[in-house]
């Protein structure tokens, strides 16, 4: 078993990312959706921490919660016309929307459930460097990215001209 | 490449299609249209000539003029051409046509977008009619059925996005069948473990599997028999030539329905002998039922261009049943036949044509006494109606006579009874061509507005007087043409049947 | 242990994705069922092959694609505002059929 | 022989049709005219040298040492092979029968040549209009004509049969604006296409037993000792025989599979020469211009079906049950045709029954020809009389077209009393209806007793049952000479010249034709044509008694004509008032032309061909069009799903998601 400190920082991660997004999902103030997702954004970076993959958890941070974060804050003060906010959800999607979810989180949880072992040991590992994962990213062959590093870049590239295009003012 | 005579029969109507781009008025596209097809009558002149020398000359090969290229190796494909009588007196019969066919559509509407639609048509016609190769077939099938929805579509009459889409997707529906029959052809054209071939001559020496044949044989016999209009998958003729411009049926009537036949004769019948003849007997009945009830429905139509559509179904009906009969003579007949019917059909069409363009109706009530008006069309549409209904001396007669001759030879009595029903089809053809002739040309003029009306103009003249020679050719020197083809239906073909 | 909360949260996205109506509100709930996946593929790339990095480049990539799908996402649903006033996924269906 | 004559009597005239028929309308009438009397005079003085030759040269090719007449192949072009036994030849057969039909063929068609020189024009002189395609289609028919009888093959035959049955169609056809001329030379052309179904069946049949087309080797076979005759080899000949002797042919329905051939190819011969149930063409064929009747529908087409079983007679005598078929089918038609012929009003009306009744004489002969009796007396006397009646009843037609060219009608009621008016037409008609009555010494007399004698040979039942029709021929046609020539004075209309006769191109053809009426019967006959070749001296043989009886029938008949019709008197009205419903069935030819409207119209047409058409376009043209409905349908069924709104589709998605993660779950329970 892990160490008492580890247990309840999980705790504190798990319930900080289900409360979140809870939130996040049922909140009738489309600006304050975007709050509770950043915080979720965070207890996942916190997640990536607590699985020694600090260099995940920094990206997660700084693309996500820096970054993608900041574009929801911005398009939604763009968006949303005063006092125009909120939205009011039919008691009859709501329902279905939760059947669904329900369903979905049986359906999973039964296989989580009855697939893994729910308190499995972390097994040890050195935490991979950022050389490593530089080098893993520039090299070829086995445990080498560049390929799909060269596509997402190439893919960003397209993004930013798109975006550039459809946002543009005639 | 380009030292095979064949291929330039492909080469000249993509020519022609380069040429037609480049047009800018009118008559840059007429020119094109008339160099091309000139250049293509020429053409098949010429190899009419050469074939006979060399089969004089002793070339006892099934096919002459072989040729054959690579075109995607892994699996086969190969652009293979070759020859036999039947395929040069389809390729004739199918320059003719193109030629008076121009001449014909004179004065269509956006000459160089019809011309561009009616040249690719012909591209997909010759290459279909020089391919050994199924695949090589097959596309350019294809390539002949599709601008046929173009050109009737937009140049077409009456309800011709209806009848377009109608004989499209009918067609469309055979070759599915065709398609399938022609993959499993594929995958039986050699013995295990020798690589497979699309090529007909290399197929043809391994019998395929008689439980594939079986198979098989009613896929591609169907798929080519719905382009030959046969019952029950005849019902795109009426509506699609309806509607069709004038030269669109020609051609279509003329040559795209020759494609099933010839298709049925070359793939059906010369791949899978064994299946057809026990199978033949379900397509006899067919067919036999195809020539009299197309016959027979003729006889009450009041538009001109279904009566001959269901005249065509007739005819064509006899196509097929004649080569359903597998013996030498029938399947000359039906070749015969195949080059009379095109020629006579499309002699029809183009008088239906020319006369509607002046009269602005087809129906036959509504018109009447035209012999005063026109005679020299109307002296034409006798001539054409006379062949149709086999006057010796005319087409039709001559094919007529050998089908019946040849499919009365067949020792079976089923056959034999089928023939003399087939034989009644003679008698309504009468009936129904003399209805027309009668009712449209003959007796005192119906319509006063009619009077004013003028006779045929130089190009309609010159385009109806090469049809009305090349039927009275057939008509007058039947042997010539019957030896042409006669010499490919040689023994070897009938050896598997013990025939 | 850790896949729990990440379950949750995928159905939270799934929740928010079928009953929003606003088109940000939608994306939110979409990067909520990203984040949940992204975190199963570390999660099991760490606890059941320690050695392998690809579920961990894998979270990377996802991250870097999200990004730029969210960027492309949002620079539409601001021209679609622009054009139609309004970012209501059902009133946005005239690219039907 | 050389070949030169034989092939110029068949090209000049297809070339004057071509030359006339493509050049015509850049021609003057006149010359269109005269250039075709040319061309038929050339192929009239050729066609009679080449009989004079085969008759009197002596020739062995012609005549062997026994004296025998030969059948002589002259040239025979291969036209169309069907298979290597199989082909169709055009060829020139010359034999007795081929040889006086060239005589026969040529000679009429050169009177009708030049008798429509005067007949095609109005009184001013003015030409017909379409006055060249006239003589084109006359040209086209001599040819086709010629080309049938010289035959050497039953499918020349065939082929020729169509050919005149189109000039046939063409020519009744010629006044097209006319709509009753355009329906007969309709119902003309599909009641002998019918009938020529039945020939070709008959063909296909033969064709496949025998495995030969041509006559020599067909006709050659059945009877003893005719191979030598026709110059084929013994061995083809027995061979020929023994298919049909062996019983290894089917028997179908009662007959042997020959008897259905010959009754089958005797039914082409029904159509061409309007036998009974197929006989309703020839009086609407009178539509056509009067030369045209007198030369196709009278003296040679409508005789092509005697030909055609004189041709295969030695194949019928194999087979006596077709020959009684014909002799049957010809006795009733003689009868109805006779009986019909009294009560008719038109004059060429009267004139085509008589033509029925008197081909259904020859056909009457054939049928009871046997070599038995008389060395097959029926055969010649039936040939006989279609020479004979050829040449009278050309006269008698020419001599109603100049009437009726004189008077504008067909009708006798507008006649009347012509005989002053007319004198040429009066006395070549009067000989005309003389030959055709059968009265000594004129030609008609020496045939018809043949005809008779031959009948009795076969049963007396025949022979009292054809006098009865000769009496019935000889009161029908004084009847109308009467009705046109006497009974009352002629009225002239008011504003009309009177009635003369026409000019030398119409009077001479009638003069010559009645010369030969006048003294055809002199001829023996016997000497040239005779079923095996065999010369046979009639005369030696001649039956007095037959012929004394029936020289009274037809005297009887001619005085009972003349007390009816000579001067006007109630005695017709009585007779009519007495026999009212006999009356009226002849008068209406007995409902046959209302039972074929019926039977197309009603039967054909409606019961068939319209509901053939409804359900082509309604049941598989439906079944055609429901896949494509039913597609469409299913198609908007299904489209609702493409609603825009992305959460329906999320939906879907997490449907189907949910549904395969059940699924996993429970298997993996």
């Amino acid at each position: 078993m892990e160490s008492v400190g580890s247990i309840i920082l999980y705790i504190v991660v798990a319930l900080a990312m289900v409360v979140f997004s809870v939130l996040a999902v049922t909140t009738r103030k489309i600006l304050r959706a975007a709050t509770y997702l950043l915080f979720t954004l965070f207890a996942a970076a916190c997640v990536y921490f607590m699985l020694d993959y600090e260099f995940l958890g920094a990206v997660q941070i700084a693309v996500y919660a820096g970054g993608i974060v900041v574009l929801f804050v911005f398009s939604i003060l763009l968006t949303s016309r005063p006092g125009h906010n909120s939205e009011r959800l039919s008691s009859k999607s709501r329902v279905l929307g939760s059947v669904a979810a329900l369903a979905m989180l049986l359906i999973s949880g039964y296989a989580l459930v009855s697939r893994c072992a729910l308190y499995a040991a972390k097994p040890a590992l050195d935490t991979p460097t950022m050389q490593q994962v530089g080098q893993s990213m520039m090299s070829t062959g086995h445990g080498g990215y560049l390929l799909p590093f060269e596509a997402v870049s190439v893919l960003l590239l397209a993004c930013i001209i798109g975006g550039v295009v459809i946002a543009r003012k005639r | 490449m380009f030292s095979n005579i064949l291929i330039w029969f492909v080469v000249i109507p993509l020519l022609m299609l380069a040429g037609l781009g480049l047009c800018r008025d009118v008559k840059q596209v007429r020119a094109v249209a008339v160099a091309g097809s000139t250049a293509l009558i020429a053409l098949s002149v010429k190899l009419l000539v050469d074939y006979l020398a060399l089969r004089a000359a002793g070339d006892t090969a099934p096919m002459l003029f072989l040729g054959s290229w690579t075109w995607f190796a892994p699996l086969n494909i190969n652009l293979a051409v070759g020859v036999d009588g039947i395929s040069v007196a389809m390729i004739l019969l199918s320059s003719i046509i193109l030629f008076t066919g121009s001449f014909a559509s004179w004065q269509v509407p956006q000459p160089k977008a019809f011309f561009l639609w009616l040249i690719l048509l012909s591209t997909g016609v010759f290459g279909f009619f020089i391919s050994i190769d199924l695949f090589t077939m097959f596309m350019f099938y294809e390539v002949a059925l599709i601008p046929m929805y173009l050109l009737i579509g937009v140049w077409g009459t009456g309800r011709k996005e209806y009848s377009a889409m109608k004989l499209t997707l009918m067609l469309m529906g055979g070759s599915a069948f065709l398609m399938l029959g022609l993959i499993g052809i594929y995958y039986h054209s050699a013995p295990a473990g020798q690589p497979l071939t699309w090529n007909i001559l290399e197929i043809v020496n391994n019998t395929i599997d008689p439980g594939w044949q079986r198979f098989l044989f009613p896929m591609t016999f169907v798929g080519f028999g719905v382009l030959g209009a046969m019952f029950p998958f005849h019902t795109w003729s009426p509506d699609g030539h309806a509607c069709a411009p004038t030269a669109v049926s020609m051609l279509h009537a003329g040559v795209l329905m020759k494609l099933g036949g010839y298709g049925c004769f070359r793939v059906a019948i010369y791949l899978m002998p064994q299946a057809a003849n026990e199978l033949a007997w379900i397509f006899l009945i067919l067919t036999g039922i195809s020539v009299v009830y197309g016959a027979f429905s003729a006889c009450v139509q009041t538009d001109l261009k279904y009566i001959n559509a269901y005249s065509s179904v007739s005819h064509c009906g006899l196509v097929l049943f004649a080569i359903l009969m597998l013996n030498t003579t029938a399947m000359t007949g039906a070749i015969m036949q195949m080059l009379s019917h095109g020629l006579m059909t499309a002699l029809f069409f183009a008088l239906i044509g020319m006369i509607y363009g002046r009269t602005h109706t087809r129906d036959i009530t509504k018109m009447g006494g035209l012999m005063r008006i026109m005679p020299y069309l109307c002296v034409c549409y006798v001539i054409a109606g006379m062949a149709s209904l086999g006057l010796p001396g005319l087409s039709g007669f001559v094919a007529e006579m050998t089908i019946f001759v040849g499919s009365f030879q067949h020792a079976d009595m089923f056959h034999r009874v089928f023939t003399i029903v087939a034989c009644c089809s003679i008698v309504i053809t009468a009936v129904y061509i003399l209805r027309v002739v009668g009712k449209l040309l003959f007796g005192p003029v119906y319509d006063k507005h009619h009077l004013e009306l003028t006779d045929a103009t130089w190009w309609e003249r010159f385009s109806t007087v090469g049809l009305i020679v090349s039927v009275a050719a057939i008509g007058c020197f039947p042997n010539f043409f019957s030896n042409l083809i006669k010499f490919t239906f040689s023994p070897e073909i009938f050896k598997v049947l013990g025939m | 242990m850790l896949l729990v909360p990440a379950m949750i949260m995928f159905c939270c996205g799934v929740y928010g994705f079928i009953t929003r109506r606003n088109m940000i509100a939608i994306l939110i709930s979409l990067e909520l069922m990203l984040n949940a996946v992204d975190i199963n593929f570390a999660v099991f790339n760490r606890y059941l092959w320690p050695e392998a990095t690809e579920g961990m480049f894998f979270t990377l990539f996802a991250i870097a694609i999200a990004a730029a799908e969210t960027a492309l996402a949002i620079a539409i649903i601001i021209n679609l505002y622009r054009s139609a006033k309004n970012i209501d996924v059902r009133d946005l269906n005239k690219l039907k059929y | 022989m050389d070949a030169t004559l034989p092939i110029l009597i068949l090209a000049i005239p297809l070339g004057m049709f071509l030359v006339l028929g493509l050049a015509g309308c850049k021609m003057s009438h006149k010359m269109a005219g005269v250039l075709g009397c040319l061309g038929m005079g050339t192929t009239l003085v050729l066609a009679y040298t080449t009989a004079f030759t085969y008759f009197f040269s002596g020739s062995p090719e012609f005549v062997n040492a026994a004296g025998e007449r030969l059948q002589a192949v002259i040239f025979n072009h291969t036209w169309l092979a069907f298979t290597d036994k199989l082909v169709i030849r055009l060829g020139f057969l010359l034999d007795p029968i081929s040889a006086m039909m060239l005589v026969v063929i040529t000679t009429i068609s050169f009177m009708v040549h030049l008798y429509s020189m005067g007949y095609m024009r109005d009184h001013h002189g003015v030409y017909e209009r379409g006055f060249q395609r006239f003589y084109a289609f006359l040209s086209l028919f001599s040819f086709s004509m010629l080309g049938l009888v010289v035959a050497t093959n039953i499918f020349q035959m065939y082929i020729f049969w169509e050919l005149v049955g189109a000039s046939s169609y063409l020519l009744i056809g010629f006044y097209y604006v006319k709509p009753s001329a355009v329906s007969a030379s309709k119902k003309a052309f599909i009641v002998t296409r019918f009938a020529d179904l039945g020939f070709l069946i008959g063909i296909l049949i033969l064709s496949y037993y025998t495995g030969t087309f041509n006559f020599t080797e067909l006709t050659s076979a059945p009877v003893e000792g005719m191979a030598d005759v026709f110059n084929v080899s013994e061995t083809t000949a027995l061979s020929v025989k023994s298919i049909f002797e062996s019983s290894a042919t089917p028997v179908f329905l009662g007959g042997s599979v020959l008897t259905w051939a010959l009754v089958l190819i005797f039914m082409g011969g029904m159509g061409k020469s309007a036998m009974l149930p197929l006989h309703i063409w020839l009086p609407d064929a009178m539509e056509g211009p009067t030369p045209v009747s007198a030369l196709i529908h009278a003296a040679t087409m409508v005789v092509a079906g005697v030909y055609l079983v004189a041709r295969l007679f030695p194949l019928y005598l194999m087979e006596v049950t077709a020959l009684e078929f014909v002799t049957w089918v010809g006795a009733f038609t003689a009868l109805y045709a006779a009986i019909v012929a009294c009560t008719q009003i038109d004059i060429k009306r009267v004139l085509a029954f008589s033509t029925i009744s008197q081909i259904a004489f020859m056909m009457v002969s054939l049928g009871v020809a046997r070599p038995e009796f008389h060395h097959g007396l029926g055969y010649m006397a039936s040939m006989f009389h279609l020479f004979t009646h050829a040449m009278f009843k050309a006269l008698l037609f020419l001599g109603a077209g100049a009437l009726i060219h004189a008077i504008g009608s067909n009708d006798y009621t507008a006649m009347h009393g012509l005989r002053k008016y007319m004198p040429v037409t009066h006395w070549t008609f009067l000989i005309g209806c003389l030959a055709i009555a059968g009265i000594i010494p004129f030609s008609g007399f020496f045939s018809k007793d043949e005809i008779l004698s031959s009948c009795l040979g076969n049963s007396t039942f025949i022979y009292i049952w054809m006098s009865l029709v000769a009496g019935l021929t000889a009161f029908y046609m004084f009847r109308l000479y009467y009705l046109i020539f006497w009974w009352k004075e002629h009225k002239i209309p008011e504003g009309h010249h009177a009635p003369h006769d026409q000019p030398w191109t119409m009077s001479l053809p009638l003069v010559i034709l009645a010369a030969i009426s006048l003294v055809a019967g002199f001829i023996p006959f016997g000497k040239f044509v005779t079923w095996n070749g065999h010369p046979y001296d009639f005369m030696a043989h001649f039956d007095w008694s037959v012929a004394a009886v029936s020289l009274c029938v037809a005297i009887v008949a001619i005085v009972l004509a003349t007390a009816m019709y000579r001067k006007e008197n109630p005695l017709p009205d009585k007779f009519r008032a007495a026999l009212p419903r006999l009356w009226e069935w002849a008068h209406h030819r007995f409902y046959w032309d209302e039972l074929y409207l019926f039977i197309t119209h009603k039967i054909i047409f409606d019961r068939i061909c319209r509901p053939i058409a409804w359900f082509d376009r309604h049941i598989i043209d439906g079944t055609m069009d429901a896949f494509a409905t039913v597609t469409h349908a299913a198609s908007r069924a299904i489209r609702p799903l493409q609603s825009g709104q992305v959460q329906l589709y999320v939906w879907w998605y997490l449907l189907g998601a949910l549904a395969l993660g059940g699924i996993t779950m429970l298997c993996l329970l």
